[in-house]
C-alpha cells in the first residue's frame, strides 16, 4: 500500500499541499512567537536581539492574572453547566424516538448553525436588560448558548453507541433508575463526558463573538483581553501584543494536548467511528 | 375466577399510560427539559427580541431598518462582500480537503501526528491568526523576503489588508476542521466497496469518482454548511487583516457598527436577521442539492 | 448595586472607602495609573481598590447605556477621549461634574490654554485630565527619504511618485489618521475646518487623490508604525506621542524623524475622566478627590510618561524635570527640541465636535476607505 | 426470591405503531420448567420476553404470577434474571463485580455477596477469570459471565434471548449443554428464545412456536418435531419438502408433478378435493426402488450422508438426504412413506 | 475474461508486523474446481483470499496464472470476482447498477452491458428487485446481488469469503444450493472461504484446512472428514471427543479414566509408549451391551437422535449421539469401534 502512495503522481500534489500549509502554519506562529523575544525587528529576517521582558510587560499592562482567572472560571462554568444540562438531553435524543423529537434536534442544531454575531447582538440586548451582561453571569451564559447543543451533539452518539441492553440489563438485576444512572451509565459516559467538556473549554476559550459582545469590567475573557490589545486605543509595544497572544496560544495547546489523550483528532468535530475493518 | 379479576383489573387500569409509551412519550422526557429552557430562553428568545427590535426603528414604518439596509449600497453590499469572501474559503477548505483526507483515510504511521498538528490552527483563534498573518504575511515578513530573496517576484506581494488576508486566516482556521471531518465521513465508508469495486475492475479513479465520491458528497454537503458557518460569520479578523471599510466589510462589521457606533438597534437587529437570512438561504440550498445524493448507510450491506 | 443612593449632595468624602471600576476607552492608564495607584497608597480610607478595564471607544455607550437600562451601573470612572466623551453627552449617559463641584477641583483652574480650549470642547461633564496638541506630523526614515515633503502638495506628488509609499491608519481608528483628516482643512484652507460636509471641498478632494497612490489603510496606527520601520511604508501619518514612545519601545528606528507640512495648525486632542450617571455619591465623592489629586503638578508631572502623549500635562508649570527619572530619561533619549518650538509657534486647534467627527468619519469610510463601492 | 407455582400469560398482546408485534399470547410457564420460544426473525420472540421481563409495556393483556398480577411492576421488581443476545456485561465491571451486580442492588450483607458471587462464579467455572473486564474474555466465557449474572440472584424466572447466536458453532453446542445443566442443577424456571429448531429442540421441555407474533403450536419437543400444527410450522422445522397438491378420496393425495398418487397423514381440518401441501424431510424421503423415478441435480457431501436436490420427469424439485453416494447425474428411484408425508390444508 | 488451466500460489506468505497471517501457502486451483479454505477464526483465510485478490500484498512468495506471473498485477487487472463477507454492495446504486459495474468499468457495448446484466438478475431470480437500492432488500436477496455482481463479468476466478456467515440456517441451506448450482451452471472456478465445517464438506471438490496461518491438510471433503490429518482438523471436524491416553504394544491404546484398554487407527507417526490423542465422533461411539459402562448426565432431544453427555465410573466424559432414548442418569454401555477412533501424537 505505500508502495503505491510513493508512486502515484497524485500523491506527490496531495503532500505538497499538506507541506505548503503546515509551512503556512509554521510561519504564522512563528513570526508571532519570534517576535515576543524580539528587540527592535525592522526590515530583517530576525529580530536584532532577544528579551523575555515583553511576557513580563504583557503580565503587568494586560492585567493577565485577572483575565486568565476568569478565562478558568468561565470556562469551567460553562463546561460544567452545558454538561449538566446538556447529557441528559443527549441521552434522551439518543435512546427515544418520539413525536417532535426531530423538532427537537433542529432546536439544538440552530445555535450550532447560526453565526455567534447573529444572535449575539440580540442576546447581548437582552442579556443587559436583566442586568446579566457585563458580568461573569452574562458571559457565562452567552456561551452556555453555543456550548449546551454541542455537549448534545457530542454526547448523542457517544451514548447511542453504548448498548441499550447493558441498562436493561442492570433493570434486571434489580438497579433503580438512578442506580442505572450512577452505577452504570455514569462510568461508562466518563470519557465522553470528559472529551465534550474538555471540547466546551476549548470553544470557549476560543469564543470571541460572544465574550466580546457580553463581558464587562471583570469578567473579559483572554481573546477578548488580546483583541483589545491589538485594537484598542494607544500605543503599545506589538511585541507584548505577540507575547500574551503567545500565551494564549501555549493555552490552548495545553488544552489540546489534554483534550488529545481522551479524544481522537477526527473526533474534535465530529464523532464517527474510526477505521470499521 | 382468575380471569374475572384479570377482566375487572385490566378494565380499569385505562391504558393510557401504555399508549403514550407505545409512541415513545413517558416521564423520561423530562430529562430534556433543562436543555430546551436553557436553548429557548437564551437563543430563540433573544432571537425574537431581535426581530421585535428590528420591526421597532425611531423613526419609519416596521419594515424601516430593513429599508435602509437594503436602499444603503453601502450596507446593502456587504451581503455580496460576505458571500465573496465566504463562498470561496469554504469550498475551498472543502475541496482541499477532500483529496488529502482520501490520501489519508488508511491506517499508517504518524496519522495521529499529522491529524493533531493539523487541528492545532482551530485552537489559535482568529485574533492570533491575523497577528501571525501579518507579521508572516506582511510586506516585510518571511513570506515576501523568501519571495523577494529568491526573485520570484520584485516588489512584495500584498496579502494582508486585504481579501486575501482574510481568506487565508479563514483558509487557517476551515481548513483543519474541514478536513478533520471529511475524514471522519470518509473513514465511516465501508473500505470494502472500494476492494469490491477494485476486483470489478474500477481503476483508481473510477473508484474514487463512482464509489467514494458520490458516497462522501452528503458528508461534503454537512462539512461545507459548518465550514460556510464559521466563515460566514467572520468578524475579528477581518478588521484585523482585512479592509474594514473597503473590500472585507462584511455583513457583521456592519451589524456591529449599526449597534455599537451608531447605536441604532433596530438597525443592527435588522442587518443581524438578514446576516442570517442569508446564512439559511445558503445552508437550504446546499442542503436542498445534498438530498439529490444518496444518504443512507455508508456500510456496504447486512445490517 | 441598584439599591445605592445616585442623586443628591455628593459627600466631601465618602463614608467608607470605596471600591472603584475605571474604564479605560483611550488608552489612558498609560498615563495616569501611577498617579490613581499613587493616590489609592496615600488614601485608603476613600479609595480601598481600584479594578481597570480597557475597552474600545465604540462600545462604550452600549455597555454604559445598557448598565443604565438595567439600573446596574458597575463602571464607576470612564477614562476617554473626545469620542467617546462626546456620544455620552448626546445619549446623556454623564453626570454633570460642573461647575457643581468645580470648587473641588482647583487644578482646572491652571489648565494650559490648549487644555483649556479642550476643556471647553468637554461641555460640564468631562474633567480634561491629560492634553498633547497631537499633530498632523508626517514621520519617516531619513535613509529611505532624504527630501521630505515639506507641503500638502509635496506629499501627494511624493505618493504620486511612489505609489504605496504613504500610508496613514484609518481615522476612526486611529489617532494620527484622525489628525491628518481635520489637521488638512487648515493645510489646504478650506472654507470651514469645522464643517467636514458642506466646508471640506478641497480636503476630500486631497483625500480622494492621495487616495489614488495609496495601497492600504491600516486600521491600526500600530501597524502604519510597522510598516515604517520595515520599510514598507515611507512616509506615514503621526502625532508627538506617536513619534516618541514607539522609538522608545523599540517598534520604531531610533533614527526616524518627523517633519511638518507648511501652515499646519496643530489639531490637539485630550482626555477626560467622566462619571456615568448611576454611579453612587458615595463614589463620586471619591472620584472628585481623586481627580482632585490628578491634576496636581505633581501627578501632572507623571503624564510625561516615555513620550507617549507628549508632552501630556493639561496643568500649567509642570516641567520634564518633576516627572519620574525613567520618563526624563526616556525624554532625553528620544525626544525633540523641536517640539518646544513647533508647538509654540503653530495655532493650536480644537478638534471636531462629536457628530461632525463621525460625519467625517462615515464619510472618509464611504468615501476613501470604501472607495470601491459604489454609491 | 420467591419462586412461583405457575406464571401465567393472558392474551399479552404488544403493538408497535399500529403493527401487532405480539397478539393475544397466553401461556402457562409451571415451576421448573425450560420453555423455548422458537421462530423466525422478526415473529416477536424477542417482544415477548421483553414484555415478560417488563422492559416493554404491554400494549393489552396481562400476567400474572400465582394470584398477584405481574405486568404493572417494573422489571427491577418482577425478580427475573436475564441473559442478553449480546450478553450486556457491564463494560466497566470486572467479571466479580457483574456478577454481584444484582446482589449489591438488593442490598445484601457484603459477607452473603462475597459467598454468592463466588458460588456463581465457580459454577460457571470462571474462578480464574473473576479479576478480569469482559473486554478480556472470549465469546463463551462471556456468556457465562451473563449467566452467572442472572442466576446469582436466584430469580424466580430466567429469560434468554438467543443467549448462543453470536457463538461459534463448536461452542455453542457446548454452551447448550452447559445452559441446560445449569437449569437443572439450579432448579431453574427458563424462558429461552431462539431461531435454531435444533437448540430449541434439544434444550426445552416445551416449545411455543411463534409466527408474526401470533403463537403457531404449544408442545413437547418430539409433538413439535414429529407433528407440527401447521405447514408454516412445518417449514420452519425442517419439512424442506412443501409441495402443492389436492386431496383426493380415501385419504389419497395427488402431488403436482410427482407423477404418482401416494398417501399421507393429514394434520387439520381437510376434505376431499381441498388444495393441499404435502410436507416431509430430506431424511424421510428414501431412496428405494418402486418409488418415483428422480434425476439428481445437485449432491453435496455431509460427512456421513449425501445431501441431494432431485427432480422428477414432470419437474417437481425434492430435497433428499442418504448414506448413498448420489452424483448428480444419477437417476434413482425414491419413496415418500406415507407416515412421514404430512398433509396439511394449502 | 480468459480463463486458464491451473492457478498456482507458491508459497504464499503474508506477515503483518512480524505476525505471519498466512505461512507459505501452496496450492494448486484447477479449472472448474469448488476449493474451500476452512478453519477457525483469525486461522488467515481471509488473508489468503485477499492476497490472491489482489487486495493485500504479499510478503512472500508468488502467484501462476499458469505461465504467467499474477501477484504484481492490482486487483483490477487479475479479472477475478470476488463477493465479501458483508456483500460490500454499493449502497447508492440500484441492483441493476450494481450488477453492470463489472461491465460498464470494462467498456462493453450498452447492449451487451444490458443483456449480460439482465441475464445475471435472472440467474439470481432477482427480476422484480432490479430498480431497488441494496439498503431495500432482505439479507438473502443482498447475497445474490453480490453474487451476480462477481459472475456477471465472467471472471476465471470467483472469490467468496463467508459469503453465508450473516444469514439464519434456512437461508443458509439455500444459498449453500444456489451457490453449488452457479458453480456448476456457469463453470466456475471458486475459492471460498468459511470456518462452517458443514458448509465446506457439503459444497467444495477440494478443501484446504488452515490453522493458525498454516495449510494442515488439503484434500476431498470425504479425506478430510474421515481421516483428519491432525488432532487439530479432528478437533475442528466434529471430534466432540478428544481423549488423552498413550500407545501401548501392538497397535492398543490406553485412553485415561476410560477403564478398558480398546483399538484405534493411528494417522501420523507414533510409536509404542507414545501419549496420544484419542478422537471419535459422538455419532460414531455405539451404545451397545459389551462395552464401556457409561452414566448419562445431559440428554438432549435432536428429533430423530439424542446427543448425551455420559461419564465413565473414572470421570471421563464422552460425548455420544444415538436414536435411543436416553435420559440423565441412565446406565448405558457404548462400544468405541476401532476404525472410527482415530489416534493422533498429543
Ligand atoms: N421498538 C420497535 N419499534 C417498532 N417495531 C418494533 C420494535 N421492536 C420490534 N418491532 C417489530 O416487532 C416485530 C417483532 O420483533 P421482535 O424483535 O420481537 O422479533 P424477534 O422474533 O425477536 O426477531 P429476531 O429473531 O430477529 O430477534 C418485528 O416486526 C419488529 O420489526
Ligand atoms: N490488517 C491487519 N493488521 C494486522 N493484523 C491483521 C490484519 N488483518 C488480519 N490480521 C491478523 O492476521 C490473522 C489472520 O486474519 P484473517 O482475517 O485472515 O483471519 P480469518 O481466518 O479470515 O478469520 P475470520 O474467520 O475471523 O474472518 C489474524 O490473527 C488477524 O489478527
Ligand atoms: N456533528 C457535530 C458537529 C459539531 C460542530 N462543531 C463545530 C466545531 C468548531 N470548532
Ligand atoms: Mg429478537
Ligand atoms: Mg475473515
Amino acid at each position: 500500500m505505500r508502495g503505491r502512495i510513493v508512486a502515484s503522481p497524485g500523491a506527490w500534489l496531495v503532500w505538497g499541499l499538506v507541506a505548503i500549509f503546515f509551512a503556512g502554519l509554521a510561519g504564522v506562529i512563528g513570526s508571532v512567537v519570534v517576535n515576543s523575544f524580539g528587540v527592535r525587528w525592522f526590515d530583517t529576517w530576525l529580530p536584532e536581539s532577544y528579551t523575555t521582558q515583553w511576557y513580563g510587560q504583557a503580565w503587568t499592562d494586560f492585567t493577565l492574572l485577572p483575565v486568565l482567572t476568569v478565562t478558568l472560571v468561565v470556562c469551567l462554568l460553562v463546561a460544567g453547566i452545558s454538561v449538566l444540562v446538556g447529557v441528559p438531553a443527549a441521552y434522551v435524543l439518543a435512546r427515544r424516538k418520539f413525536p417532535g423529537s426531530r423538532l427537537v434536534y433542529l432546536l439544538f442544531l440552530l445555535p450550532i448553525l447560526m453565526p455567534p454575531i447573529t444572535y449575539g447582538i440580540p442576546l447581548a440586548t437582552v442579556l443587559y436588560k436583566y442586568g446579566f451582561a457585563g458580568h461573569l453571569s452574562g458571559v457565562v451564559l452567552a456561551n452556555l448558548v453555543p456550548s449546551v447543543p454541542f455537549v448534545i451533539l457530542t454526547m448523542t452518539p457517544f451514548i447511542e453507541q453504548i448498548d441499550p441492553s447493558i441498562e436493561r440489563a442492570a433493570r434486571m438485576c434489580g438497579a433503580r433508575t438512578r442506580h442505572v444512572f450512577t452505577s452504570v451509565l455514569a462510568p461508562l459516559l466518563v470519557p465522553g463526558i470528559l472529551a465534550a467538556s474538555i471540547l466546551v473549554v476549548v470553544r470557549t476559550v476560543g469564543m470571541f463573538e460572544l465574550t466580546f459582545l457580553t463581558a464587562g469590567p471583570d469578567s473579559q475573557t483572554l481573546v477578548v483581553a488580546l483583541f483589545y490589545s491589538m485594537s484598542a486605543a494607544g500605543i503599545r509595544a506589538q511585541q507584548s501584543v505577540d507575547a500574551m497572544a503567545v500565551i494564549y496560544c501555549v493555552m490552548m495547546l495545553v488544552l489540546l494536548v489534554v483534550a488529545l489523550r481522551f479524544v481522537n483528532p477526527t473526533q474534535l468535530v465530529a464523532r464517527v467511528k474510526e477505521d470499521p475493518e | 375466577m382468575s380471569g374475572l379479576a384479570s377482566e375487572s383489573v385490566s378494565a380499569s387500569t385505562p391504558a393510557v399510560r401504555h399508549r403514550l409509551a407505545e409512541r415513545g412519550i413517558d416521564p423520561q422526557l423530562f430529562l430534556l427539559v433543562p436543555a430546551t429552557v436553557f436553548v429557548v430562553a437564551l437563543f430563540i428568545y433573544p432571537f425574537c427580541y431581535g426581530i421585535a427590535v428590528s420591526l421597532q426603528p425611531a423613526q419609519g414604518g416596521a419594515l424601516a431598518a430593513y429599508r435602509a439596509f437594503f436602499t444603503d449600497a453601502y450596507q446593502r453590499d456587504t451581503i455580496t462582500t460576505t458571500l465573496a469572501i465566504a463562498l470561496p474559503a469554504a469550498l475551498f477548505n472543502v475541496f482541499a480537503a477532500v483529496p488529502i483526507a482520501y490520501r489519508m483515510r488508511g491506517r499508517f504511521r504518524g496519522k495521529r501526528l499529522l491529524t493533531t498538528v493539523l487541528v492545532v490552527p482551530i485552537t489559535l483563534g482568529t485574533v492570533l491568526t491575523a497577528e501571525g498573518l501579518l507579521n508572516f504575511l506582511g510586506p516585510t515578513g518571511w513570506f515576501n523576503r523568501i519571495l523577494l530573496s529568491t526573485h520570484l517576484v520584485d516588489q512584495p506581494v500584498t496579502l494582508t489588508h486585504n481579501y486575501w488576508g482574510v481568506c487565508l486566516s479563514l483558509v487557517i482556521t476551515g481548513f483543519p476542521f474541514a478536513f478533520l471531518l471529511v475524514l471522519s465521513y470518509l473513514s465511516g465508508i465501508d473500505p470494502t466497496l472500494e476492494r469490491a469495486a477494485a476486483t470489478l475492475g474500477a481503476g483508481w479513479a473510477q473508484r474514487f469518482f463512482r464509489i467514494t465520491l458520490p458516497l462522501l458528497a452528503p458528508g461534503l454537503a454537512t462539512t461545507f454548511c459548518l465550514t460556510f458557518v464559521l466563515a460566514f460569520s467572520v468578524f475579528p479578523s477581518a478588521i484585523l487583516v482585512g479592509d474594514p471599510t473597503g473590500g472585507t466589510r462584511v455583513i457583521s462589521i456592519a451589524a456591529y457598527e449599526a449597534a455599537y457606533v451608531r447605536y441604532d438597534y433596530a438597525a443592527a437587529s435588522a442587518t443581524a436577521i438578514v446576516m442570517g437570512a442569508v446564512e439559511l438561504v445558503v445552508i437550504s440550498i446546499v442542503l436542498g442539492l445534498r438530498s439529490l445524493f444518496y444518504t443512507g448507510s455508508t456500510a456496504g450491506g447486512k445490517g | 448595586s441598584p439599591a445605592v443612593n445616585a442623586s443628591g449632595p455628593v459627600p466631601d468624602k465618602p463614608a467608607k472607602a470605596v471600591t472603584l471600576n475605571v474604564l479605560d476607552v483611550a488608552g489612558n492608564l498609560q498615563l495616569t495609573q501611577g498617579m490613581i495607584d499613587d493616590f489609592v497608597a496615600k488614601n485608603s480610607g476613600v479609595v480601598e481598590r481600584v479594578t481597570y478595564t480597557k475597552a474600545t471607544a465604540p462600545e462604550l455607550v452600549g455597555k454604559v447605556k445598557a448598565q443604565q437600562a438595567a439600573n446596574r451601573v458597575d463602571i464607576d470612572l470612564v477614562l476617554t477621549g473626545v469620542d467617546g466623551l462626546a456620544a455620552g453627552i448626546a445619549q446623556q449617559l454623564w453626570v454633570s461634574l460642573l461647575p457643581t463641584y468645580a470648587a473641588r477641583l482647583p487644578g482646572m483652574a491652571n489648565y494650559l490654554a490648549g487644555a483649556a480650549a479642550m476643556q471647553k470642547l468637554a461641555g460640564n461633564e468631562g474633567v480634561t485630565v491629560t492634553y498633547y496638541p497631537s499633530g498632523p506630523l508626517i514621520e519617516y526614515l531619513p535613509a529611505k527619504v532624504p527630501n521630505p515633503p515639506r507641503s500638502a502638495q509635496d506629499l501627494l506628488a511624493y505618493a504620486k511618485a511612489n505609489p504605496g509609499a504613504v500610508q496613514y491608519a484609518r481615522p476612526s481608528n486611529s489617532g494620527p489618521g484622525r489628525t491628518l483628516l481635520m489637521g488638512l482643512p487648515y493645510l489646504l484652507g478650506d472654507t470651514d475646518p469645522k464643517d467636514p460636509v458642506n466646508g471640506w471641498a478641497k480636503t476630500w478632494d486631497y483625500l480622494k487623490q492621495l487616495g489614488e497612490s495609496i495601497t492600504l489603510y491600516p486600521s491600526t496606527t500600530s501597524e502604519t508604525m510597522k510598516n515604517l520601520a520595515n520599510g514598507s511604508a515611507k512616509i506615514i501619518a503621526s502625532t508627538t506621542g506617536w513619534d516618541i514612545n514607539p522609538r522608545v519601545l523599540g517598534t520604531v528606528p531610533k533614527e526616524a524623524e518627523i517633519g511638518t507640512l507648511n501652515g499646519f495648525h496643530w489639531v490637539s486632542d485630550a482626555h477626560y475622566a467622566v462619571v456615568p450617571k448611576g454611579v453612587s455619591t458615595e463614589k463620586q465623592s471619591a472620584i472628585l478627590n481623586l481627580l482632585a489629586w490628578m491634576l496636581t503638578p505633581q501627578q501632572q508631572a507623571k503624564a510625561y510618561d516615555k513620550g507617549y502623549f507628549f508632552p501630556g500635562p493639561a496643568v500649567d508649570g509642570v516641567t520634564i524635570s518633576m516627572a519620574p527619572p525613567e520618563s526624563q530619561q526616556a525624554i532625553k533619549d528620544y525626544g525633540r527640541a523641536q517640539y518646544l518650538q513647533l508647538i509654540a509657534n503653530n495655532p493650536i486647534e480644537v478638534p471636531l465636535e462629536a457628530s461632525a467627527l463621525v460625519a467625517a468619519f462615515d464619510r472618509w469610510d464611504r468615501e476613501i476607505g470604501g472607495s470601491k463601492v459604489k454609491k | 426470591m420467591t419462586g412461583f407455582e405457575t406464571l401465567r400469560l393472558d392474551g399479552v398482546t404488544r403493538r408497535f405503531g399500529g403493527a401487532d408485534a405480539l397478539a393475544g399470547l397466553d401461556l402457562e410457564i409451571r415451576r421448573g420448567e425450560f420453555i423455548a420460544l422458537l421462530g423466525p426473525s422478526g415473529c416477536g420472540k424477542s417482544t415477548a420476553l421483553n414484555c415478560l421481563a417488563g422492559l416493554l409495556p404491554l400494549s393489552g393483556g396481562s400476567i400474572w404470577r400465582d394470584g398477584t398480577r405481574l405486568d404493572t411492576l417494573p422489571p427491577e421488581r418482577r425478580g427475573f434474571g436475564m441473559v442478553f443476545q449480546n450478553y450486556a456485561l457491564f463494560p466497566h465491571m470486572s467479571v466479580r463485580k457483574n456478577v454481584s451486580f444484582g446482589l449489591r442492588m438488593r442490598g445484601l450483607p457484603r459477607a452473603e455477596i462475597r459467598r454468592r458471587t463466588d458460588d456463581a462464579i465457580r459454577l460457571v467455572h470462571l474462578e480464574e477469570h473473576a479479576g478480569k473486564l469482559p473486554g478480556q474474555l472470549s465469546g463463551g466465557q462471556q456468556q457465562r459471565v451473563a449467566i452467572a449474572r442472572a442466576v446469582v440472584v436466584e430469580p424466580s424466572l430466567v429469560l434468554m434471548d438467543e443467549p448462543l447466536s453470536n457463538l461459534d458453532a463448536k461452542l455453542r453446542l457446548e454452551m447448550r449443554t452447559e445452559i441446560r445443566r445449569l437449569h437443572q442443577n439450579l432448579g431453574l424456571t427458563t424462558v429461552y428464545v431462539t431461531h435454531d429448531q435444533e437448540e430449541a429442540l434439544s434444550m426445552a421441555d416445551r416449545l411455543v412456536v411463534l409466527r408474526a407474533g401470533r403463537v403457531q403450536q404449544i408442545g413437547s419437543p418430539e409433538e413439535v418435531h414429529t407433528r407440527p400444527a401447521n405447514r408454516h410450522v412445518a417449514d420452519f422445522l425442517g419439512f424442506r419438502n412443501l409441495l402443492p397438491g389436492a386431496l383426493l378420496a380415501d385419504g389419497e393425495i395427488n402431488i403436482n408433478d410427482l407423477g404418482v398418487r401416494t398417501k399421507g397423514t393429514p394434520v387439520g381440518p381437510i376434505s376431499d378435493g381441498d388444495a393441499i401441501v404435502a410436507a416431509i424431510r430430506p431424511e424421510d424421503v428414501l431412496v428405494r426402488s418402486g418409488g418415483v423415478e428422480v434425476t439428481v441435480e445437485v449432491a453435496a457431501y455431509h460427512g456421513r450422508e449425501i445431501a441431494a436436490e432431485a427432480r422428477t420427469a414432470d419437474g417437481l424439485h425434492l430435497h433428499l438426504r442418504t448414506s448413498q453416494r448420489l452424483a448428480p447425474g444419477d437417476k434413482v428411484s425414491v419413496v415418500l412413506p406415507p407416515d412421514r408425508l404430512l398433509v396439511f390444508p394449502a
